[in-house]
């Protein structure tokens, strides 16, 4: 069992044009920056990209979507992106925006086994178009299928070469329910260390989840609002 | 009239000592500075925290400690960190006392609409549908007139709606209002100076006035 | 917010007649012995509970079934209780035996306000029958319905004054999925500490689950099977 | 014929490097003792471990840490703790490698029974329902003869189900069959000193044979 790769380029050597991935992350924070950047790089096409947003104009997805390398963006909110919107007005990208709880449960479903989760989010409006509605005890909730994704890309803070992770603070975020869910799972850490480095009680995301890791470089870490209090206050 | 810190002053008052409370962008955010100081509240960040502190101070941002607005923030003791499978679920399980939130309009059987307008580029309605599908408790922090002098509260919503059936209680410039459960904007407190009269002429849907309409007092 | 009590006897203080519970622990390990013990003092009785197993003659839910306090049991194994078998072939006791994971899941169902989950558990067997069966890419699974229940009791290693805890090793077993899933949820702690204490990062259940919580003492922690290897080996 | 440890030895064989196993109670459990030592397999307990390691020298033993069987363990380095829900999911979708169980029956179409027998005190089908409702691969560990001289590999299963069409290999202490999906027991293995007639003989269900079968190899 080798699970270990020497570089982002090699994680993701064999994503294919048309691909869905499922990509980790909470607007900037958490981001797998080795592995978008792989995937630039490489110049895959026609990806659908499953990501809570949509990276900024310059970093994240952003820079997947200003190579014209997205087909489809599934996203609960994409706001900050002026070539995203760009593209979304011409044609050139389908978008289809849906709850942040139902994107997050919609892949805990997958890695959970489970096919389909019910919610009460979307009740009512456009989102539950089309969808099976169900009431169970006087509230009504859509059926929402589990995601069925090639690859799933995920960072995390730290992972032993078995692949077991764990993350830090907020930058959590989508990256354990992405991890299970992925035919796929390939995780970036800021540190890989040997079996036995990591507390077993603190593995937020077991190693069978994850197929390949890899320590990332060059880390950003971009701030999307910085927002600070002075001294005084 | 209240300003926006109005607003969010008359909302802290509704919460109380042991809540968990999640707090939406734009107004409900400022809430969080009028928690009166001698209750435990506990925020809720939508993107996996619970024990929301205050924004860093200059040179301490954390790029891994963002709220749900994306704006850097830091932890208070007591803080747990999960992810957002988890943090949407005790969202959906109702763990959640209380949801503040904006909206563009707000109809008299409780609907919401705060995410899209036709026409205009639609950014998503992030985890505000989550929230207002399952929170036990709403609050909406909202202007009463929009910027064209109409009314935003209104017998039906006009724009995609977000929830239904969902507002319990509406914080504007001009009052406070209950949604009843059977329908329509209850009024409950008028802003300092603000008549009922004036507070009629704003309001579109079934404006409900029983007795003596208090003016509010805030801190 | 005071979540903090003095002991189990108050914890556990309105526990009433005919109530639902779910309690933590698989077999005998983390199990919220406090708990049980109080309730045996106090002697509630018609209670429903859920929990993988059953205990033993003298420990753990035993101890319950012992003193006639249990009505029903919602368990997955209840083989090692002499008396949990006299109770059941005598009729003064009545038992659901369901699927392990569908115990788990139908806890964890409760926690995520998830009203139903679908699992394959039991297709084709006793366990499906009455039950709803839905096919899902041509693969058959079983609706099942979340737990409610009026109080979910049980035991974690730390916990802080705010209701977070972190569990030891096996010992987190059913207790994280039922903490969720209780309507008042009970917490026992080998360590109480305060706010702060804990890493967030290490946190398992927040505290935001948790309604009362107490430092429990006396712990026994019995071993249902203790089997070791000579040095040797 | 083969002992309960030449059938744990033989189903050794079937484990691949790199594979999670989860190992039920009995002969399964040997199985662990026979894992080539130069492959990473990681054992599964279900009730929220991965990296299960050997039983602790005496005087080591922690309560805390104990297997599906309730026997106290180790852990592994690489361990990772889990919660039984999560424990669940990884098993039902298919993240463990290979399930190996023992049974009472096993049907020609691979459904198995193991958990009930009618009139006797029923203990209970703990994780077993789950694991062969799930997984990918299911070897089961079985006697091929009852105490009363009867075949457990049947036409059809008479004892209440545990499972349906799930079983795909079979080793007894007679022989090595797989499942074939189009139904039937597939005689791969003969076990040293047996023959094709016994193992006939043995097997009520409907046996497939194909040209020469091969005495089983075991170390």
């Amino acid at each position: 069992m080798n699970k270990v790769f020497n570089n982002a380029d090699d994680a993701i050597s064999d994503v294919h044009n048309g691909a869905m991935l499922l990509l980790g992350g909470f607007g900037l924070c958490g981001l797998p920056e080795n592995c978008i950047a792989a995937l630039v790089k490489k110049g895959v096409k026609d990806l659908t990209c499953v990501s809570n947003n949509a990276g900024v104009d310059d970093f994240g997805i952003g820079l997947m979507l200003k190579q014209h390398q997205v087909k489809k963006m599934i996203a609960s909110y994409v706001g900050e992106n002026a070539e995203f919107e760009r593209q979304l007005l011409s044609g050139e990208l389908e978008v289809e925006l849906i709850p942040q709880g139902t994107l997050a449960t919609r892949c805990m479903a997958a890695g959970y086994g489970m096919p389909a989760i019910f919610t009460p989010a979307g009740i009512g409006t456009e989102v539950a178009i089309g969808k099976e509605i169900r009431n169970f005890n006087g509230k009504d909730y859509l059926m929402e299928m589990a995601f069925d994704a090639d690859f799933a890309i995920v960072k995390a803070w730290k992972g032993d070469t078995m692949g077991n992770l764990i993350y830090r603070a907020t930058a959590r975020n989508f990256n354990p329910a992405m991890a299970m869910a992925g035919k796929i799972t390939v995780a970036e850490v800021e540190e890989l260390v040997e079996p036995g480095e990591l507390d077993p009680d603190h593995i937020h995301t077991p190693g069978i989840y994850v197929h390949r890791i890899f320590q990332g470089v060059n880390y950003e870490k971009r701030i999307e609002q910085r927002t600070v209090r002075k001294f005084e206050d | 009239m209240l300003d926006k810190i109005g607003i969010a002053k008359r909302i802290a008052k509704e919460i109380k000592d042991g809540y968990y409370v999640n707090l939406g962008i734009g107004i409900p955010t400022l809430v969080a500075n009028y928690i009166p100081k001698n209750m435990d509240v506990v925020l809720q960040s939508e993107n996996g925290l619970l024990g929301m502190g205050p924004f860093p101070f200059e040179g301490e941002e954390d790029p891994d400690l963002i709220n749900a607005g994306k704006q850097t923030i830091t932890m208070l003791p007591g803080s747990a960190v999960f992810d957002s499978a988890m943090s949407f679920g005790m969202i959906r399980a109702r763990k959640v006392n209380l949801t503040i939130l904006g909206a563009m309009e707000v109809s008299e059987n409780g609907d919401i609409a705060n995410w899209k307008i036709p026409g205009k580029m639609v950014k998503g309605m992030g985890g505000a549908m989550d929230l207002v599908a399952s929170a036990e408790n709403i609050i909406v922090a909202m202007q009463h007139i929009n910027k064209a002098g109409e009314s935003k509260l209104l017998p039906q919503c006009t724009l995609p709606l977000t929830g239904i059936n969902c507002v319990k209680k509406i914080v504007t410039e001009l009052a406070v209002l209950d949604i009843l459960p059977s329908g329509g904007f209850k009024l409950i407190e008028r802003a300092p100076g603000i008549s009922v009269e004036e507070i009629k002429q704003a309001t579109a849907g079934k404006l409900i006035i029983e007795g003596d309409i208090p003016e509010m007092v805030i801190d």
